[in-house]
């Protein structure tokens, strides 16, 4: 019988690099780490909240906040505030991230990049700004307007110490969020769907509203969301905006609770009806998404489509004029002022500078320090909030939503509050961080988790499940996967989070103030503490300095070939 | 009972040179502090101070925090705040310790009886104008010029709420005058700031042309730098804050802290607090720079820290000034 | 024992069950064709198979080991399978080149053997020329062949193919279907291959399955299948055919009506209520006279359509019934005009169901 | 004058002409189809006849009307056309009726009639039970109808539709391709029909045009096509067909090797250099003795494939040549048989080409 010789089939089976599957152990390692981060944080405000100084079991703090009005009100007006924020933003960031990401309009990454870049401003220097700006009497803005109108003294055009200017003063330094996440959102919609819309007879204002911006609802969604609840805790801004302006929000509420005699127990409890509003968010978002599919980035691709702007250029220039020196260019140019003056004394001066950079011993360690934990806390985590995200967008496990709960929670908490539970959760005699930068890169991971997790979880919802079924088929794990696949095509969002994270860490202050020392000074903190001594001009100098060095990183991760380089169908 | 006064020795300049460093929690103005430490370094070489400069509300809350999870840190504390030692004493945290400077010159109502803190440092809440808005012959002379109508929407002042000069000043001008005064007050339109630092700046932005409270020291240092802005020592009385410091009894370096707290009350601490800091101090060797009002020509409104219920003052404060 | 094996597999989707309970054996190196009507269950069938959807019941065993069951499915990169989707799936920040390579890559072969195996393969599927270019830049029929080609270049044990040739034309479907038969001969893979193409599934399949509402109605060679359909649902949905309905007389004859009896020369009759009876289009005779006394019927032509190779008659019986013919391109009949269909004993397939 | 009128259209990607000086009058009420290879520009052509792309020279004409050159083009929305993508390109976050509706409701239609004709179209793609569900939640035959329902509700001017069937069976996509000619007949729209499958072409196409590379190869009737394709690319293209090269003998004879002498019926021979000669696979005839002088050649079976209603055979001649033949499924011959071949002269075409 003759012998059939088969050409050899050497089997190519493919190397994976473990044998076991890592989506369980990954999961629960996930688990383990946003335990740590969030959980024993919240367990201690929990416990501060519902145990008394002796030690018993109270529902008093409870009691007193819903009892006493003087506690409800600020919330009620808090909540009022966050929304106006949220909406001012979407307002502000859809037709701006449209114009960036959609249109001919000159100097696009530029746009971007300033965007960014402005949102390092801490909030509170925004809202100083602003009071140099906008203040009724010695604002420059109304000072111009008098002298150009022959106004009475005391009569003012803008006035930044009222509601509306709060909002809007918040808005400045929250749409940010919305920005980044719409334009990375319609970088992924693919020019088929707004193709199909055309042919059928949609107007180009049509498909907009019909198909392109519904498609990155998740995107403004998550925005949104995130705007809302950054107002609702933010601090800084309506310290220094709300009280002149004549009322309290629920965090200035809570700050004064922890003066003396400080009421740790009902600041907790204060926090907790924040915990339920972002849930109600949360559960708002689902509910709106719905069974709605928004994956466009299947596998028959297609690139996203440039609209002419033609008569409309200078339009169209003149509204991102408008929002960029609103938020980026009367600000700074306010603080250069103060910067290059000194209070009430006309004439030019260095003084500052002076001061900052050769006088003042904290500025060269602090800038270190904020640099040393951006740059960490960025990378861990964006890499985090990706890991995170996945698992929530694709469930390779059971319970995985519950991750993004997780991740979503620091987001109620007050700064200040949490600071406390931080400090409590990681200074203890068995796990001393305090006084070291492990605690505060501990504290931002906590931050900054829910922005990041935001922004990833709406950038999954761009990408086509497929698209990493295809390399799994081949043999690739999910983490490969992640690495090789995912996180390429969500490229854009990946670094707009990088860039957030490190911004955020670099402008954070309500939690770190409490667990900083002389040896993990941060820029941020001295600010706050020359905020008190009232060194305004010192202040500016910082913050441009800020301003500075995170325009020059956003600029240099924007451009930097880390995964698979600029060339995507999402970038041009 | 309080402690012998000591002084300083070779063998406490010896040991404290050993540990080498020592901690100050300190809620001094930055500038005025980091100064106080350089001349004590060149005083003691060998020996680093480490400035904490924070609110005091701030270093308040560290050290409840750092001693309530039993961290040691701090040496010597300093707050601008009375009424914080009070606490600090009831926890049983202060070190008792009376340097000589203490025990010559300062009056008994400035200094613990149990030898544990001593007023460091004071200032006051005053009323001042800026004088390009406001002519001298128009301002304001007392408290209840205040009350005036033509200074409504004028006038600006800090909250008790934020800061602890106003709160003690609250205090004390609610048992000097009555709270009706506040009461006045607040219908007159009054800008709210936080901090009792703010309303000079204030003044000084021209935002507003009167300042109803406000630290004095800031309204010195402003003025000292060009800024056309003038106290007013009403005829009512001034409240006057004082600033307590003390040793911890877990200081890390008891001997330098012991070192360093004496440094603090001498002569020439107290004099760089006056000249830089606008401080007020209560070592009668201390000269005032020209132009400010010594202490002894003011009428001062003192105030019990033990006795203050800020719960009621915050809660009536609310209620007249609407936050 | 077959090396892929399905049994009792059932996938629900909010409720209703998109595959039912549908058990398959593959032998190693066989290529099994599904086949079924939009929607039936076939993508749902391979993605169960690759792990990309857990079963609601029954399970999966490839080479006797379970992979995939409720509750416990091995990971998709751990099954050594290769795929083609519906949707192409490629990657849009890769070139062509990149996403054929990427799976070798993954494999750790030696630059210049990955760099050779891929060259092969992208000149197999006619995309040397494109090996730079990136998907969006391709033609659809250019993206399906870098799909294919990413598929086939890593030469995988199981191969799941999902209409993989749809947007080809005519020539490169045949030459790719080659390849493929080829590739898999060479290899013995076991492939699974998805088409709505009868031709492909007749030249390329080993075996037939022909899937219905997510279950399967019958699974056979080729032969058996077309010749030997067992449900009219599958005579009709396997080649065209004409179904005539009538009673049985109870040896081999059905009065269909119009006063057509059909003698069938195979298949099973029902015995209660109508037998069905199946003539292939191409079976159908046409001429102007009648031939025979049984199996055929007058009728006039109703509509014609030239298809080159042959002329697609559309013809109405006296009741409006409907038959349609094949006949050669040279039978040239307008419509209205008369003509005398014949059904060929041996070509009427008598069926039960 | 043409309804619809390309004129020199040219376009070019990265220096490459891609549709390259395409010239095409298509008349109001007819229906075109372009057939091609993969990669030859027929998808480009269609979007710049939708307006998606800016042609680089040449311009379009739309009843007249001046709609597409280089530098002025006419939005998309203002053409009145209606398109099928080859991606479906449908919109995920709308429910399918929701995707069907847009293009009635951007015409402002009254809601019942909305409703009314949404519903119906949906029946007529057998989509109705569908209707709720989101564009993810279908298999991929099911978004093609959906695609297809999309673009015919709105009963456009000009419709356009780029393999709008390719992921359908066999039966639901003649039902469909009957249902866009009935549309298309009733609401006289111009169709511009971009398929691969030629039976499709054939059946449903009044104009079918070849595209090669970017240019037009022939355009005409089925007929015309099929039987008089005027180039060796067009013969191959459209129904299998062999090509047998031989010198010309000056009379309507070629001497194609192989002691094969071939009389030809038709076409034009080259007078210089070798004539080619295509036969179709079905033409030629397949006996097991010689049937004529001319005409005939010895082979063997190299192999053959059961079609179900052929045989498909492979015959390799004395020289290694191989020529393919579609017999009846009835003659069954084995691999390594001995075969005579005829071909018929009527069915021999000269091709000049
Ligand atoms: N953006 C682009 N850049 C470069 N080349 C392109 C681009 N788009 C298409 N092409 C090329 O243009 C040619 C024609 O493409 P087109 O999509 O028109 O082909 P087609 O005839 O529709 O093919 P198929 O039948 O495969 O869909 C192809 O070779 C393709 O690679
Ligand atoms: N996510 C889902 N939710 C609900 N139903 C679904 C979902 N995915 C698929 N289905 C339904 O399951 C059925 C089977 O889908 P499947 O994709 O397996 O069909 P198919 O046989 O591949 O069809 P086609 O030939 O059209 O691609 C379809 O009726 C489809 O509508
Ligand atoms: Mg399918
Ligand atoms: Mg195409």
């Amino acid at each position: 019988m003759p012998v059939v010789v088969r050409e050899a089939a050497v089997p190519l089976a493919p190397r994976l690099p473990l044998r076991i599957d890592l989506a369980k152990p990954v999961f629960w390692a996930l688990v383990a780490v946003l335990a740590v981060l969030v959980l024993l944080p919240l367990a201690w405000l929990a416990y501060y909240a519902l145990v008394d100084q002796d030690g018993r079991l109270t529902l008093a703090n409870f009691t007193a906040l819903v009892g006493d009005v003087r506690m409800r009100k600020p919330f009620v007006v808090a909540v009022g505030m966050a929304l106006g924020v949220g909406a001012l933003s979407c307002a502000i960031a859809t037709p701006l991230a449209w114009l960036v990401a959609r249109t001919d309009l000159p100097g696009r990454r530029f746009i971007r990049m300033l965007v960014t870049a402005s949102f390092v401003t801490p909030p509170f220097l925004g809202a100083i700004a602003w009071e140099i700006l906008a203040a009724p009497n010695s604002g420059l803005i109304n000072v111009a307007w008098r002298a150009l109108t022959g106004a009475q003294p005391y009569d003012a055009l803008v006035d930044i110490y009222t509601f509306t200017g709060l909002v809007f003063a918040i808005a400045c330094y929250t749409f940010p969020y919305v920005f980044t996440l719409v334009a990375n959102g319609l970088d992924r919609v693919p020019a088929d769907l707004e193709d199909a819309s055309a042919i059928l007879g949609g107007r180009g204002w049509t498909t907009l509203r019909r198909v392109t911006l519904p498609l990155v609802l998740p995107a403004i969604l998550a925005g949104a969301l995130i705007a809302i609840l950054q107002a609702l805790t933010m601090f800084g801004s309506p310290a220094i905006l709300a009280l002149p302006a004549g009322f309290h929000v629920i965090t200035t509420k809570i700050w004064s609770l922890f003066q003396y005699p400080p009421k740790p127990g009902l600041a907790a409890a204060a926090s907790l009806p924040l915990l339920a509003v972002t849930v109600l968010l949360l559960q708002g978002k689902a509910w709106i998404l719905g069974r709605k599919g928004y994956t466009v980035l299947g596998g028959k691709s297609g690139e996203p489509r440039i609209t002419a702007l033609g008569p409309w250029k200078p339009l169209a220039w003149a509204f991102v004029l408008l929002v960029l020196a609103l938020t980026v260019l009367l600000p700074y140019a306010a603080l250069l002022k103060s910067a290059l003056t000194r209070n009430g004394v006309p004439g030019l001066t260095l003084h500052h500078f002076r001061f900052v950079f050769f006088e003042f011993s904290a500025t060269r360690l602090a800038m270190w320090n904020t640099l040393v934990l951006g740059f960490s806390t960025a990378t861990l985590g964006t890499a985090l909030a990706l890991l995170v995200a996945y698992m929530v967008a694709r469930k390779p496990v059971r319970g995985a939503p519950v991750l993004g709960m997780l991740a979503m929670a620091p987001v109620a908490i007050p700064g200040i509050v949490l600071g406390v539970g931080l400090f409590l959760a990681y200074s203890h005699p068995h796990l001393m961080l305090y006084g070291t930068l492990w605690i505060l890169l501990v504290a931002f991971l906590t931050i900054e988790m829910p922005a990041g997790y935001q922004q990833m979880s709406a950038a999954f919802h761009g990408i086509h499940p497929e698209l990493e079924e295809a390399s799994r088929v081949l043999g690739a794990s999910r983490l490969q996967t992640l690495r090789l696949i995912t996180a390429p095509l969500l490229r854009t969002s990946v670094i707009a989070t990088w860039c957030f994270v490190f911004i955020g860490t670099i402008r954070e202050l309500s939690a770190t103030i409490l667990l900083t020392t002389a040896n993990t000074k941060l820029v941020s903190v001295i600010i706050y503490d020359l905020n008190e001594s009232g060194d305004m001009g010192a202040i500016s100098v910082l913050g441009l300095l800020l301003l500075v060095v995170s325009f020059a990183v956003v600029a240099i991760a924007n451009r930097l070939p880390l995964l698979g380089g600029p060339r995507l169908p999402a970038l041009r | 009972q309080a402690p012998a006064p000591y002084d300083v020795t070779p063998q406490l300049v010896a040991a404290a040179q050993k540990e080498g460093k020592v901690v100050w929690y300190s809620a001094t103005d930055v500038q005025v502090a980091e100064k106080l430490a350089r001349a004590f370094e060149a005083k003691y070489p060998g020996i680093k101070v480490q400035v904490e400069r924070s609110g005091a509300e701030r270093i308040f809350q560290r050290i409840n925090q750092e001693y309530g999870s039993r961290i040691y840190n701090a040496d010597v504390v300093e707050t601008s705040d009375a009424v914080h030692f009070v606490h600090f004493k009831k926890q049983g945290w202060l070190q008792p310790a009376v340097p000589s400077d203490v025990a010559k010159f300062w009056p008994r109502e400035y200094r613990d009886p149990d030898g544990q803190f001593a007023a460091y440092r004071a200032h006051l809440s005053v009323i001042a104008y800026n004088t390009k808005l406001v002519p001298k012959d128009q301002a304001p002379k007392s408290l209840a010029d205040l009350l005036d109508p033509r200074w409504s929407g004028k006038i600006v002042k800090a909250h008790p709420g934020y800061s602890g000069t106003i709160m003690t000043g609250t205090q004390a001008i609610s048992q000097a005058v009555g709270w009706k005064f506040f009461e006045q007050l607040g219908k007159q339109k009054v800008m709210q700031v936080q901090s009792s630092t703010e309303p000079p700046k204030k003044l000084a932005a021209g935002e507003r042309p009167v300042m109803a409270d406000g630290n004095e020291y800031n309204v010195f240092l402003l003025r000292e730098s060009g800024v056309p802005i003038e106290p007013v020592y009403a005829p009512e009385g001034t409240p006057l804050v004082v600033g307590n410091a003390a040793i911890l009894k877990n200081a890390p370096d008891p001997n330098a802290a012991r070192l360093f707290y004496h440094f603090m009350f001498s002569r020439e601490a107290q004099q760089l607090n006056s000249d830089v800091g606008g401080l007020r101090s209560f070592h009668p060797e201390v000269k005032e720079k020209a132009g400010r009002v010594p202490l002894s020509q003011i009428k001062l409104l003192n105030s019990d820290p033990a006795k203050l219920d800020a719960e009621d003052i915050k809660k009536r404060y609310e209620e007249y000034f609407g936050t | 024992m077959g090396f892929l094996e399905l049994e009792g597999l059932t996938k629900r989707y909010g409720g209703a069950p998109v595959v039912n309970d549908v058990s398959l054996s593959v032998d190693k190196g066989q290529l099994v064709c599904l086949l079924g009507p939009s929607g039936c269950g076939k993508t749902t069938t391979l993605r169960l198979i690759a792990g990309f959807v857990e079963p609601d019941g029954g399970e999966i065993r490839v080479g006797g080991r379970r992979v995939s069951a409720p509750g416990s499915s091995e990971a998709p990169e751990r099954r050594n399978m290769s795929m083609i989707f519906q949707s192409y799936a490629l990657w849009p920040h890769m070139t062509v080149f990149d996403n054929v390579a990427y799976g070798l890559k993954l494999r750790g072969l030696p630059r210049g053997e990955l760099q050779q195996r891929a060259d092969t393969i992208l000149a197999a599927t006619k995309l040397s020329q494109l090996a730079q270019r990136y998907p969006g830049e391709l033609s659809g029929g250019q993206q399906q062949r870098v799909s294919l080609a990413r598929a086939l270049v890593v030469e995988p044990e199981t191969l799941l193919l999902d209409e993989p040739l749809s947007n080809l034309d005519a020539n490169l479907r045949e030459e790719m279907r080659f390849e493929i038969r080829r590739l898999h001969d060479k290899y013995r893979y076991t492939t699974v291959y998805v088409t709505h193409d009868q031709a492909e599934a007749m030249t390329t399949a080993d075996l037939i399955v022909v899937m219905n509402q997510g279950v399967i109605e019958q699974s056979g060679s080729p032969e058996d299948i077309y010749q030997r359909p067992s449900t009219e649902f599958v005579a009709r949905f396997i080649g065209g055919t004409n179904i005539l309905r009538g009673r049985w007389d109870g040896a081999d004859g059905v009065a269909a009506g119009n006063g057509l009896f059909l003698r069938c020369g195979c298949g099973e009759f029902s015995r209660a209520g109508e037998t069905a009876v199946s003539v292939r289009h191409h079976d159908v005779r046409l001429s102007s006279t009648r031939l025979a006394e049984t199996n055929s019927v007058h009728g006039i032509v109703a509509r014609q359509i030239y298809l080159g190779s042959h002329r697609d008659y559309l013809v109405t019986l006296a009741d409006g019934e409907t038959v349609r013919a094949l006949a050669p391109a040279a039978l040239a009949l307008a419509a209205g005009d008369s003509v005398w269909l014949h059904f060929p004993p041996e070509h009427c397939r008598a069926l039960a169901h």
